[in-house]
């Protein structure tokens, strides 16, 4: 009944708001060096492709690519196996404390990040982690978890208790209720925490930074960080790097928005 | 991606992995063949690599963070000619002294030598050399009648009038451009204008801050109220070397401040619209004082957990060696730290920019030497950044404050003397 | 009712014994490699510890770091800077998310893909997000300026230079990024008010103005807090848009205490200094959380109170 | 006070037609109830009414008045919902205070109306406490006293019963009833339960699918529906329906179907000869009686399903051939399942519908 | 088929006991109700039954052997839950066969069982589809089905008609009578629903806050209630209970309230002379007559507040002095509101509880 005005400029606004800076950087990748360094700055680039050829050929942007969707991909895997149990046990089972342990979790993801570093890489370095694939999971799948279980949790919770009764009457063990009953339903909630843990390892830096020396094995992040050589500001290789980069999760997200946002709100804020 | 080498998987006959922290480099080719030919003479070696960014002090830390922990895996590393003393000191640096033969020594730089050197030993091998430098545009100086400027105030002069002649033809020309960001650079540029006006940021003697001084701050303020907005863009303040090289490269500026590899990009014309325009010079003085270039470069170090100490050696002289260095002069444009490379003709001839810059290469001025260097160097950049960046700023104090900073750590390294 | 009652006293050990199985290995992982981290670098907050001078040794000086700290300038600095970030950031991204939310929230044509591109910002690595707004406000070739002064070259302002621009800037580039995940998180909220009360509303009188103030905003409460909640913890914690950005520069505008704290940490290699910058920031983020959780309270935990 | 007319509303979704052509007048003080099976359109109706929906086409006029473009707020309703949509943030007076403060009543007057409204309802003592903590039938009261306090022309209430247990639901029946002879205010109601249709309407239009099938007073609906289904829709049990076909027969008629034969006294109007086929005959489970009547009556030999003892009084599920027959009689009436059982179908207890229509046979 | 023993349960949540002491023996085959208002602890004590709950003190006996240290699946017991619990993400078919695999039944076994379930239960043709797919009847009956398939030895139920609407649950109270009398299973089925109670049941168990009151058929519990409580519990409209005293006058006696007195018979027992406080007299609104009756029987002059036609019968409202009085007749009395009516109590029809107990008077 109310006029639509207000929310046709809502939706603009709010989708050129997330969408300028990132196609300001579509059009920079499609510029050639020149443009690029043009003062003042041209609109249209000739779409030259140059910078592409540079960031995967050049700078090998595919293998970081393929390390960060190994890397984040077995976060958000790990993350999930680990945290499911977890948030369905604090959630629906009789634990003692547990709104402590959630506490703690809370508490725990809000230390500095700087300030674990140094003993995490430690911990690696006696248990050869530094370097591979999995030490860097390790740590974001601990940093994750806290996120990972409130949500999952909140959603168990959301689930109604009747059903896993019905499942223990009809001969089920808290694992085989989780397993059969819970988890099936749980399914937009754990569509949400995965996507937000493989965002968060997919655009972690700080620690890939310091645990992935290697080449072979960096992830995006560090990739991109790497593309400053010393001569010029590779802003156009840069550009190419962040579009091929950011396009994967605009997939997942696009893929999955509406589970994102169900998942929540069955979960999280529902009180 | 390709595999990684991992030592234990492979059988006794493997060869022995040397494991050699770089940053990323500016010529990765010129590397890899450096390092193919290394493997191809000692087959018993492997050589591989861990790559951190390009920024002195990101890799500073990332290096460090290896070493604190004690990860015997590294074996050779970079040193920046700052970090000596810390790495000495730290016990991460391996003395050389027994390896570094004091005959082998005389072919290098002595300037490069003397900032290996903490408490009489040798941590490092020079691997090559930097300096500041001054470089113009010939063609605009020419065009008005102009010699490279000896002093500050001379630059200024010739700067604002070709500027006022320019104005019209090119908006965008500005007179001077440098690095000016709050970073390890601003404190280099810095110690040159300071130094070039007479002062010193620290009495290394007496181990006491001098940033206080009238001359320091005469320097100071000669930046800030002289060049900054007058003749350069205070974008200065967000510059390092590429964005300020950049800028010079597009011919948006007179003069430029930097470090010798500029000269190879400055005129080569894919990369720079004044190529062949550029001349280098060494920075100005003041009236009556000489002109001061910050010495900067890098040295080969072999880590002090390192369990092949031998292989390492021989891996550093094989970089440091006189074919190397040629080979690393000829294809990246990196100024050599062996004195005879500069009177190699085919080198000249491709650099011919070193026959004037030799002299500044080898008197450049090193950045206070200590242990905890870093933090020292962290309080005169947040100085130097607030008094750039705060036009109206009071500097007295404010630089009294980071001078008791300043001493409070070095009175803390005082204890450190034998 | 708070989940499955065991049936007696062994099905009850049996079940807890189950429950107990499923939170292990989460509480392992975080013991390992949170809780020891933490305790560790608590420790080391305690000692003295230069790693430039080994001289000093490796001593416990109990809340000496502190007293310094409490005496450092810079860190007040760094303090302030970061409180202020932290409330301008969060306030902003938690209103901007309300805007979003409620647009999310209505029905229209291709909402999704609406949806998805308010969630782009959120997708992009930080790193690359911080050099894209580099980019935009360079000083020659940003897209600031050209938006602002076109073809003016001259005009054309250096935006990173001005210590309350790059300042403003860092709030900017994380608010464009975390405000769509805010707005997430208040839309969940939304979509769990019955409509009853609008109509509710709307028969007792209320315009559409009375009825967001009325009874949107206040039943928004939980999320608004949770939002809130979750991005103080990051916004106090900013690093990557620091260090790719400004290095904290120019003349310190932008030192936030993470930054600085790393510096110490990995720079200069003071490691009881950084420890202890470390653990006043977490201080400081578990004290305003506190704060939230008592408001929020149980309602975060699911079953309870239902 | 008001009175509402409705002038053939319809209203449809997408292209399910919800509701067809409805035509209703509520005159001034009346209390009206839409009754209907779950699904039939009432909610929606209502929504019409206060202004949440708006009608496909035709018009809704309040004291004569064309309301159709005033917003919910300028049509001066008041309405009570299913889950009483109480504002979970605000305690109960400011539940009740806000409808007021929305439309700028001076504050001494609030208090004022919400102290009558609360003494009214018996709620003062939960003034101040909030929506959870109120049991539901004190909530019914609150959402009541919420639209009490507007003083509106029109109530109307959407189910506001059916979340009580059958006690409270009772008494608040009671009470509304009360309630509305106090006030003599305009009530719309909506239920599908049909004691509260039957003791608390004055009149009940009774929807189907949408459809308006009967308008009339609560007794008259029972007594003469107009249409099997009215017939089959009131009553618990429900109204015995026999389809089959009418015929004369000697100097009576007689009720033929498929497995019953019922002799009918001659009809008291004039009906063509032969056979109508499309009958349908009904008769009320308590007017079928198990022991000979005085009155004139048809008899049927049936047998026993089964007997359920309500305490009160028995309700026997017979069937005659294939034909069901369901008979509510006094309790512990000796009747075995199983066995057979003569019952007496007494004539002026009969519901004839000739073509889905009623007739007064007799 | 098994029989039930609950042995002195009790249950505290906290420091609220829900279950006081609970004794009861279900016996094979029976089907046994537990009826009590909302709140009164009947699910607490079905869950504890099922080892949903584990009981604070007591034991419970399955055949003869205590379970109480058994959970749930292992005490062979299936449940009908309030909401059906059917799972969402599995077909009804997979519904049912859910608990058999969880058991290892073999396959081709879990179809055949399934199949005569599905036929029992009329839901063939719903087998694959998913329960959001269906009304809420439907569900109901797969809930059942589920319960069914498992063949248990004993079948309990938390109010599964109480999401349906009217109809729909009369209809299927009739299927599950006839359910239970095919299988001949135990059943124990909680409701606070009376009519359910009342015909579903060989045996109620009425619960009063955590206690039981009276455990016996629905017929005595109807006219024998042993307390005023169950008097007042059963019967809609509820027993009158007028509170009083009684005391022998000349050859009778008298019952003497605040505001009626009614001469009684004298007792059938040996009772002390002398006046009797603490005493209710209760009758039921269909047994008072608005006529004179044949048999003995106490008159009282009333006056009528309120008339509620209910169609199939009519329900007075009347007070006699202060002590109201509810009185149901058969429809279009000659009844009007405020309006004096003498009202006859047969004095079979009375009930007499001394010190909360009864007494057969008569
Ligand atoms: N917003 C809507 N969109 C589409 N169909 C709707 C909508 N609202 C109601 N309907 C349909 O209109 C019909 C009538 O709905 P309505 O709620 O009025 O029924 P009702 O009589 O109130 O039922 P109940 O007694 O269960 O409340 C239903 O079939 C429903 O499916
Ligand atoms: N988990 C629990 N914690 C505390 N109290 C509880 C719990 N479960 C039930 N109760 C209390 O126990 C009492 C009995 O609850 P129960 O559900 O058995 O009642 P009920 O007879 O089933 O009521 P209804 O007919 O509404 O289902 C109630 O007062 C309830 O508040
Ligand atoms: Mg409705
Ligand atoms: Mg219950």
């Amino acid at each position: 009944m109310t006029s639509r005005l207000p929310l046709r400029l809502g939706i603009a606004g709010l989708v050129l708001g997330s969408l300028f800076p990132f196609v300001w950087f579509l059009i920079t990748s499609l510029k050639s060096q020149h443009e690029i360094e043009a003062v003042p700055p041209t609109w249209w680039p000739s779409g030259s492709l140059e910078f592409y050829r540079t960031a995967l050929f050049d700078h090998h942007l595919l293998d970081y690519v393929l390390n960060s969707v190994i890397v984040a991909g077995g976060t958000t895997l790990l993350s999930l196996v680990v945290g499911t149990p977890a948030a369905y046990a604090l959630a629906c089972l009789r634990l003692p404390g547990q709104r402590w342990l959630m506490g703690g979790l809370l508490c725990i993801s809000m230390f500095p990040q700087i300030a674990i570093a140094g003993p995490i890489w430690e911990i690696l370095n006696r248990i050869g982690g530094l370097n591979t694939h999995w030490g860097v999971m390790l740590p974001y799948v601990t940093l994750t978890l806290p996120m990972a279980i409130w949500i999952l949790a909140s959603f168990f919770a959301e689930l109604p208790t009747e059903l896993e009764e019905a499942a223990q009457v009809d001969g089920c063990s808290a694992w085989s209720a989780l397993w059969r009953i819970m988890l099936p339903l749980a399914t937009p909630g754990i569509f949400t925490a995965s996507i937000l843990v493989f965002i968060y390892a997919w655009n972690e830096f700080f620690f890939a930074l310091l645990i992935l020396t290697r080449p072979e094995q960096q992830t995006l992040p560090v990739g991109i960080a790497l593309f400053q050589g010393e001569f010029t500001m590779p802003w156009g290789e840069l550009a190419a790097a962040a579009v091929l980069a950011t396009l994967p999760l605009v997939l997942l997200v696009i893929l999955f928005q509406r589970w994102i946002v169900s998942g929540l709100s069955a979960g999280a804020v529902k009180g | 991606c390709h595999a990684t080498g991992d030592e234990t998987a492979t059988g006794a006959s493997a060869p022995t992995v040397i494991r050699f922290v770089s940053w990323k480099p500016d010529y990765p080719r010129a590397w890899d063949e450096a390092i193919r030919i290394f493997t191809e003479r000692h087959p018993h070696l492997r050589i591989e690599r861990e790559i951190a960014p390009h920024s002195s002090t990101a890799y500073h830390d990332l290096l460090t963070q290896k070493l604190k922990n004690r990860d015997p895996s590294v074996d050779v590393f970079f040193m920046d000619v700052i970090w000596v003393p810390e790495f000495a000191a730290a016990g991460w640096a391996r003395p050389l002294n027994d390896r570094f033969t004091e005959a082998s020594q005389e072919a290098f730089l002595p300037s490069t030598l003397e900032v290996g050197r903490y408490h009489g030993h040798l941590y490092g091998v020079p691997s090559r050399i930097d300096a500041g430098l001054l470089y113009y545009r010939v063609d605009l100086l020419r065009k008005y009648g102009f010699e490279p400027p000896g002093t500050w105030n001379e630059l200024v002069h010739q700067a604002t009038t070709i500027l006022d002649g320019e104005r019209a033809a090119t908006p965008t020309l500005r007179g001077y451009s440098a690095q000016f960001k709050q970073y390890e650079g601003l404190v280099c540029n810095m110690l040159e204008f300071i130094g070039s006006h007479g002062g010193i940021l620290i009495d290394e003697d007496r181990g006491a801050a001098r940033l206080s001084d009238e001359r320091t701050l005469a320097a100071i303020e000669f930046v800030r109220a002289r060049l900054l907005g007058p003749l350069a863009s205070r974008a200065l303040l967000t510059y390092q070397e590429p964005e300020s090289l950049a800028a010079f490269a597009r011919g948006n500026a007179v003069f430029h401040r930097n470090w010798p590899y500029a000269w190879e990009i400055a005129n080569n014309p894919d990369r720079s619209s004044i190529a062949g325009r550029v001349g280098a010079a060494p920075l100005p003085g003041s009236d009556g004082i000489p002109g001061v270039a910050t010495l900067g470069g890098w040295l080969l170090g072999i880590s002090s957990l390192s369990r092949h100490a031998d292989e390492a050696w021989e891996f550093i002289s094989f970089l440091t060696g006189h074919d190397m260095q040629r080979f690393f002069a000829r294809e990246a444009g990196i100024a050599p730290s062996r004195t005879v490379l500069y009177a190699d003709p085919e080198l000249l001839t491709a650099n011919p920019q070193w026959r004037s810059q030799a002299a500044v290469l080898h008197s450049a001025t090193p950045r206070p030497r200590s242990p905890v260097y870093p933090a020292l160097s962290h309080i005169m950049q947040r100085f130097f950044s607030r008094a750039l960046a705060y036009p109206g700023l009071d500097l007295e104090p404010e630089a009294r404050r980071a001078e008791r900073e300043m001493n409070r750590l070095l009175d803390l390294t005082r204890s450190e003397a034998p | 009712m708070n989940g499955t009652a065991p049936a007696s006293a062994t099905a009850l050990r049996r079940d807890r014994l189950a429950a107990w199985v499923m939170v292990v290995p989460a509480l392992l992982l975080t013991l390992a490699f949170a809780l020891y981290p933490v305790a560790q670098s608590l420790m080391s907050s305690l000692r003295r510890r230069f790693l430039g001078v080994p001289a000093l040794g490796d001593t416990f000086v109990g809340l000496e770091n502190f007293r310094l700290l409490a005496q450092d300038p810079v860190a007040h600095d760094a303090f302030a800077r970061t409180l202020g970030f932290v409330l301008l950031s969060t306030v902003l991204e938690v209103a901007l998310g309300v805007a979003i939310a409620l647009v999310l929230h209505e029905q229209f044509r291709g909402r999704g893909w609406v949806r998805a591109a308010a969630l782009i910002p959120w997708a992009i690595p930080t790193v690359v997000a911080s050099q894209m707004w580099r980019y935009i406000f360079n000083d020659q070739y940003g897209f600031a300026n050209l938006l602002l002064y076109r073809d003016q070259v001259a005009r054309y302002e250096p935006w990173l230079a001005s210590p309350a621009w790059a300042f403003a800037i860092i709030i900017f580039a994380d608010v464009w990024k975390t405000a769509s995940f805010a707005g997430l998180l208040v839309l969940a909220g939304l979509q769990v008010i019955p409509d009853e009360l609008y109509d509710a509303a709307k028969i007792d009188g209320a315009s559409a103005w009375q009825r967001f103030w009325h009874i949107t905003l206040p039943l928004l409460k939980p999320a608004l807090l949770l939002a809130l909640l979750f991005r103080t913890m990051d916004a106090f914690r900013v690093f990557d848009l620091v260090f790719v950005m400004t290095q904290g520069g120019p003349g310190d505008a932008t030192q936030v205490l993470q930054f600085y704290g790393y510096k110490t940490l990995f720079t200069e290699g003071r490691m009881g200094y950084g420890a202890a910058i470390s653990v006043s920031v977490f201080a400081a983020i578990f004290a305003l959380s506190l704060i939230y959780i008592r408001t929020v309270g149980s309602r975060l935990l699911g079953r309870e109170d239902r | 006070m008001a009175d509402l007319e409705l002038r053939s509303i319809s209203k449809r979704f997408g292209d399910t037609r919800v509701l067809d052509e409805i035509s209703l007048r509520v005159p001034d003080g009346s209390f009206t109830i839409l009754l209907g099976a779950s699904g039939c359109g009432k909610s929606t109706l209502l929504r019409t009414i206060a202004g949440l929906e708006s009608q496909t086409s035709g018009h809704i006029l309040i004291d004569g008045r064309a309301v159709d473009d005033l917003p919910p707020r300028d049509r001066d309703i008041a309405m009570v919902f299913q889950h009483y949509a109480l504002y979970p943030h605000l305690t109960v007076r400011d539940n009740m205070a806000f409808g007021l403060r929305m439309r700028r009543t001076p504050p001494q007057d609030i208090d004022a109306r919400i102290a009558d409204a609360a003494r009214l309802l018996g709620i003062e003592p939960l003034l101040n406490r909030k929506p959870k903590e109120l049991s539901g039938g004190q909530r019914q009261r609150v959402a009541m006293g919420r639209a009490i306090v507007r003083k509106p022309k029109l109530f109307l209430f959407d189910e506001p019963l059916s979340n009580l247990d059958a006690q409270l639901r009772s008494a608040m029946r009671l009470e509304l009833k009360r309630l509305h002879e106090r006030l003599g205010v305009t009530m719309v109601y909506v239920t599908h339960d049909q004691v509260e249709a039957m003791t608390l309407g004055d009149t009940i239009a009774l929807l189907d699918r949408g459809r308006l099938r009967q308008c009339d007073t609560p007794q008259r609906l029972y007594r003469t529906p107009a249409d099997p289904f009215v017939a089959g829709f009131l009553g618990t049990p429900p109204m015995n329906l026999l389809h089959g076909s009418v015929s004369p027969r000697g100097d009576g008629w007689r009720f033929q179907s498929a497995s019953v034969e019922i002799p009918l006294p001659p009809p008291s109007f004039r009906i063509p000869a032969g056979s109508h086929t499309d009958t349908v005959l009904g008769i009320r489970p308590e007017d079928v009686s198990i022991s000979p009547v005085q009155e004139p009556a048809s008899h049927l030999d049936t047998t026993v399903d089964v007997a359920e003892d309500l305490g009160s009084d028995m309700v026997l599920h017979l069937s005659a051939g294939t034909q069901p027959l369901v008979v509510r009689t006094r309790p512990n009436e000796p009747v075995h399942p199983s066995h057979p059982l003569r019952v007496f179908l007494p004539h002026r207890a009969l519901h004839v519908f000739l073509d889905e229509r009623r007739v007064d046979w007799t």
